[in-house]
This record gives structure tokens, C-alpha cells and sequence, in this order.
């Protein structure tokens, strides 16, 4: 198991039953070493979220206009989906808003 | 008394007095303020404060683009408009605000909002453009004619208690919009203030900030937040500053071999490649009256 | 139709109709604001915001506090006065600027500013008090009278290129302004505008969050900043927050036994007690001319 | 030897050559176990300030006006002038500001 310090924002906590902030423990999937950030994504789907989950996930990551941040730091800096995510790590899922 | 030793005159120097003796700003950083420009484009909650401060700073020609009119429903964030101008174009309202605020300062009010075939021409035009719309195809838009133009984007958005802000295609390897979202959400996914609702003080904040960067791009003073994000979550009162991707080589517009150019972009379909028409969604009466029920 | 099941007509319906879609806030927060009152101290760079976003968002009584008026010099950050009001009160002027926003709100313009000894009976007259005054002397006779009156006080300040945000005397033990500074600054340890110069969006950014705590503090809606400070750093657009002391039980304004209570503050003498008299510091032209030379 | 990353806002850093940030080794005082912020305030006095100490220092502490912030917190929640200063910690010197 890892712990993780979950946070959604910018309306994707709406998917989440209005939960800004969480701290889970994520099981290692299996056959693997250490948890991943595309495996984040989908036991977060299957686990947490509340509605309409094709509004959070397509295929293995997350819908198009969603950023993540690991250790605020965009994914992209250190492997997106096959970031490593430790003990403790703090991971923001933020859709990007448009309004003004 | 000796003639002063820089381009402003007393009228300037009087009412910038305060960033005169500033030591980090000063004569120069204001002189290049008072020579340069920066395009608005949105006159509604972000391009409101964006507008008024620049204005109030001197840059020396703001450009303020919008297609629509004051509606009563925009009066709570959008300051620079008033009751009285209510069915008033908005880049016409906001002209005069500025106007009355700065009157040395020009103010080009350009009325027809921005269109694939008007955008470059109109980015062209100035030095420095701000992103204050509210819907992802302009938004892509934007950040299409900046990076074909050359030019930096100070883009922010707010919806809900939520802001964020960023600098687009800036210095060196600054990514682009399309960088960061190279596939466009769906229209499912895309919050807008006309459906979620945005508490006014937020693109306050957000677009005072987006002033801000602009002052810091024309002046060349202080730190541009370029590959920076700042969040804002107002309901926390909480900043946060997270590190972006630098500029992706496979980006369409930004990258290596772009299919976004000067030629090809005036034919480019935002619609369709968002999805959604650029407006700030569905016309708010529909569920108004819900909302103002639920108490 | 039926008729809705709320207090607010039609048209404010329409006005807020922004903030009514809003999950986190809805029509019970906006009927709190529409019967709210804030007094704000000081039409300056931190007042113009904060009373043209609490206009806007339907705050239903607001009162300006100014003595002074218009002048040049403070049109590059007093976004809500014009050139053409120079010369002008500056709390009328302010008057006029939020009542074109929204006429349907009661601004109430106190062009006396504030006295030790009309203090108490200004900050009794509302719910909410912001401190957007620009000197010692009124930043400590604003925090007792809010203490003695029992009124939060939003209180903010920038200077140069850094701005700084606190809620005092809010909740059972959050401090007041005393309790951090018991003794007053020397005159020399004082940065003000008048001296130091200041960025004119550094105050829009800072005024904007003082507007989002009143609103916070008369909706009831979010996390108010007692007990914690935020910093700005506008050059490098950094925000950081960090945490304060409670109240302290030796405080004379309100700690266990105060001296300083509503008979005895009409006669306290905070000019004495801050060394300075109640404004922006030396006229400006003594440094100007020098400071406009320093290209 | 202890390692302090140091920061000065608010005007204080006109005093201490326009600087805003720096790390400094700053030695704990004879005699002494550990390093008090109290004594970080009188060594920064006498090996950074560059003019005007009038302005920083008042006796043993800083000048009223200016608060003191250990890890993003008032020294007062800490001890004040008797808080320990440990190895990578950071301490700001901030002046409260007037203007508006
Ligand atoms: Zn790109
Ligand atoms: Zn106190």
C-alpha cells in the first residue's frame, strides 16, 4: 500500500462527491514494484469516484483538458502515466477551467 | 530647474510619481511601460480589473476585444462596466472606463470579437496579449495567433471559487496552450461561468494578476510566469505555484514543424475541433430559476 | 411561474444570477451579502477594489471612509476615481463609481475620515470593517475601535512591489493588531506609498482579496484568514501564507483587561502613540524630480 | 555550524544590500547548545547588515514592526527570541507594511 495525498480542483471534486482533498492507501497493482500514476488513475476511478467516471478517465489516463501534478510538478517533468508514485506523495488532478 | 534627464513629461511623471520611486521599477521600466501595447482579448471578469490597471499604469495602447454586450447578469464581476450601459457594447464600455481613468493612454476598441480570419492581424498589433475569455475555442484561438505572431499570452481563467494562471509562449522553450493541451476537452468537461456559476471577486484577483505579468513583460522587471501555473483557490484563500512542461517538439502549433502558420491558420475550424461554439455556454435562464429556488 | 421561494426580486435574481449557480454559495450566501454592510477605510489603491467588487457582488450597505481627495498621483493604482475627478472628495467619488455599478446597493460616503473620536460610532454602523488606510496612526485607532465595537476587521497593506493580507479579531481567539504589534513602528521602520512608491496592481490584487474575506465573513461561505498572514511578492508573483499568534491575554485593546475600552479610546492619542500624524508621508515633489532623473 | 536559509521582505531587504534570500552557516554562540533565533538576529546584525542597524535590531530583538517567521510560522507560536534554530530551516524577517 501507498499513501497518497489525493486533491481535486477547478470542478473535477464534483466527480468526487465534492471532496476537496483526501489521503488514501493505493495497493502496488499486481506483478509490479511500485505504483504508477496511470494505476492511480484507474483504482481512483474504481474507487472513489462518484459519477459519470467518462468525464475523469479515457482509455488509461485522464480526459483531455485534465492536468496532474505529482509534488507540484506536471506529470509530463517526470513520465506521466508512468510516474512513480512514493509514500506521501501529494498528487492534484485539475481540470482546467475557461470561463473568465 | 534643469529639463529632466528622460522621455516623460511632468503630466507623466506626476501621475506615475509612485512608480518612479520605486527602486525596482522607476523612469526606464516606466518609459518602456508608456511605449508599449497589449491586446485584451475578453471584456468581461478577467479583461474588467486587466484593462483598468493597465490603463491606470500607462501602457501606451490597449487593445479590447469582445463581440457582445453588457448584459445586468455580468455586473457582478465585470467592474468596468456599469448599470447605465447595460445593452452598451462592451469594448466600447470598456474603452471609455479606461479612457476616463488614463486619458493619455489609447484605447482601441475592437468590436467584433476575434475570428480565425481577424486574429493575426489584430495580434500583430501589439506587443503583449492577455487571454480574459471564457470559452475554449477562442482560447485556442489565441494562443494559435500568438504563437504564429510572436508574441507572449498572459492567460488566465475563473470559474466557481477557482482561478488559474499561466504565461504562454514565452522566452526560450515557454510552452503554448496547446503544449499543455495539445487534444481539446469536451464540452462536458469544460467549466464555464455561465453554467457553474463564478463568485465576481475571483477574476478579480485573477485578472489584477494577469496585469501584473503584463507590466512584467513590457517592463522587464521581475520574474514572467512562464512555466509556472498558480492556482487560486478563493474559497481557502490557498495559492499554489506548480512547475509546467517546457514547449513540446511535436506540438501542432509550437513545435518543430508546426501545421499551424501565418497561411494555414485563418482556415483552421475551432468549432469543430473544440466542439463547442465560442460563447459561454447555454443562455443562463434555463436554469436560473432552479438555482434561485434552492434555498 | 411560481413565485419564488427566496428573498430576492427578480431583477437582483438576475444581477447575482452568477453567484446563485454557484454550489458553494447559492441564494441563502447572496441574501446574506444583500443584507450586509461593510465600512471601508481609505479610497484609496486598496479601496477601490474592495468597494467596487463589494458593490458589485450586492453587499447591501457600504460606507467609504476618506478625508482627502483626488489627486494625480493616484490615479496609476485608485482605479475607481478618473482624471476628470481630481480634485474631488475622494469617498464621493468613490460613491459615485460604485453606485453606477450597482445602484441597487446603499453607499454611504463619511468624508471625515476617522477620528479617534467618531470612530466607534462609524464601525458600530456595520457588519464588517476593511482597513485600507495607508498609515500607522489609522491602522491602530481602526483595530481598537473594532475591537471595542466587536466587528472583524479585514486588513491589508502594499507597499513597493509586496503586498500583505490579515483578518484580525475574528472567532474566539484571533488576534487583533495589537497583539501583533503592541508597540508602534518608529516613523523610519514605516514603509508608505508616498515614500517608498508602490506598483499600482500590487494594491488591486490585495484590495481584491480584502472584498473575498468580507464576503466570506457576511456569507458565511469559505475559510476566513484569522490566525494567518499572506504575503505577496509581486515580482515574483509568489503568495505565501503563513501562520500567526491567537490573541494575547496581556493585549490592552483586547486582551483579559483592557485599557483601551469605549470610554477611554475617544481620547487616545495615536498620533502620539505612532509618532506620526495620520497620512501618506512627506509630500511627493521633495523626491520626485530626483527620482524621475535616475534613468 | 547551522544552516539557515534567511529571507527579508517588506523594505528590511533595502537594509541587507537589496537582498531578499540567502543561505548563511551562522555559529551557535559560545556556550550554548543550539542556535536561538534570538542570537541569528545579533549574528545577522553584525555580519550582514549593511547600514542603518537602528532599523533591524532593537536591544536583544528586532525593531517593533517586524515579525519574525520560523518555517512559515510567528516565532511567538515557537518562543520567540529563545526558538531553536535547526539545520535547513527558514527564517523570515519581515516589516509590517502601511501604505495602501
Ligand atoms: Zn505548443
Ligand atoms: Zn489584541
Amino acid at each position: 500500500m501507498v499513501r497518497v495525498r489525493l486533491e481535486f480542483s477547478g470542478g473535477l471534486e464534483l466527480l468526487f462527491g465534492n471532496q476537496k482533498e483526501c489521503e488514501v492507501d493505493v495497493p502496488v497493482a499486481s506483478g509490479q514494484q511500485e505504483l504508477t500514476a496511470g494505476h492511480l488513475i484507474l483504482w481512483a476511478r474504481d474507487n472513489m469516484l462518484q459519477e459519470r467516471p467518462e468525464l475523469f478517465v479515457k482509455g488509461n489516463s485522464v480526459r483531455p483538458g485534465i492536468l496532474v501534478l505529482i509534488n507540484e510538478c506536471d506529470w509530463e517533468l517526470c513520465g506521466a502515466g508512468e510516474s512513480t508514485i512514493s509514500e506521501g506523495d501529494h498528487v492534484v488532478f485539475i481540470s482546467t477551467l475557461h470561463g473568465g | 530647474r534643469a529639463p529632466p534627464r528622460h522621455g516623460l513629461s511632468r503630466a507623466q511623471a506626476e501621475r506615475y510619481s509612485r512608480h518612479l520611486l520605486l527602486p525596482a521599477f522607476g523612469v526606464a521600466a516606466q518609459e518602456r511601460l508608456c511605449r508599449g501595447s497589449v491586446l485584451i482579448v475578453g471584456c468581461g471578469g478577467l479583461g474588467s480589473p486587466a484593462a483598468m490597471y493597465l490603463a491606470a499604469a500607462g501602457v501606451g495602447r490597449l487593445g479590447l476585444v469582445d463581440h457582445d454586450s453588457v448584459d445586468v447578469s455580468n455586473l457582478h464581476r465585470q467592474v468596468m462596466h456599469s448599470t447605465a450601459r447595460v445593452g452598451m457594447h462592451k469594448a466600447l464600455s470598456g474603452r471609455l472606463t479606461c479612457a476616463a481613468i488614463n486619458p493619455t493612454v489609447q484605447v482601441e476598441a475592437h468590436v467584433c470579437g476575434l475570428s480565425p480570419a481577424s486574429a493575426l492581424a489584430l495580434v500583430d498589433g501589439y506587443d503583449v496579449v492577455i487571454d480574459a475569455s471564457d470559452n475554449p475555442a477562442t482560447r485556442y484561438l489565441v494562443s494559435d495567433a500568438c504563437v504564429v505572431a510572436g508574441k507572449p499570452l498572459v492567460s488566465a481563467a475563473a470559474v466557481g471559487t477557482d482561478g488559474q494562471l499561466t504565461v504562454y509562449n514565452h522566452g526560450p522553450d515557454g510552452p503554448c496552450y496547446r503544449c499543455l493541451f495539445p487534444e481539446s476537452p469536451s464540452p462536458e468537461n469544460c467549466s464555464r461561468c455561465g453554467e457553474a456559476g463564478v463568485l465576481g471577486v475571483v477574476p478579480g484577483v485573477m485578472g489584477c494578476l494577469q496585469a501584473l505579468e503584463a507590466i512584467k513583460l513590457l517592463s522587464g522587471v521581475g520574474e514572467v510566469a512562464s512555466k509556472k501555473l498558480t492556482l487560486f483557490d478563493a474559497l481557502s484563500g490557498r495559492f499554489t505555484t506548480v512547475r509546467l512542461r517546457g514547449r513540446s517538439p511535436g506540438c501542432v502549433a509550437c513545435g518543430a514543424s508546426p501545421a499551424l502558420t501565418r497561411a494555414s491558420l485563418p482556415d483552421y475550424d475551432y468549432v469543430l475541433f473544440t466542439g463547442q461554439p465560442p460563447d459561454d455556454g447555454p443562455p443562463p435562464d434555463l436554469q436560473l430559476l432552479d438555482a434561485a429556488a434552492r434555498l
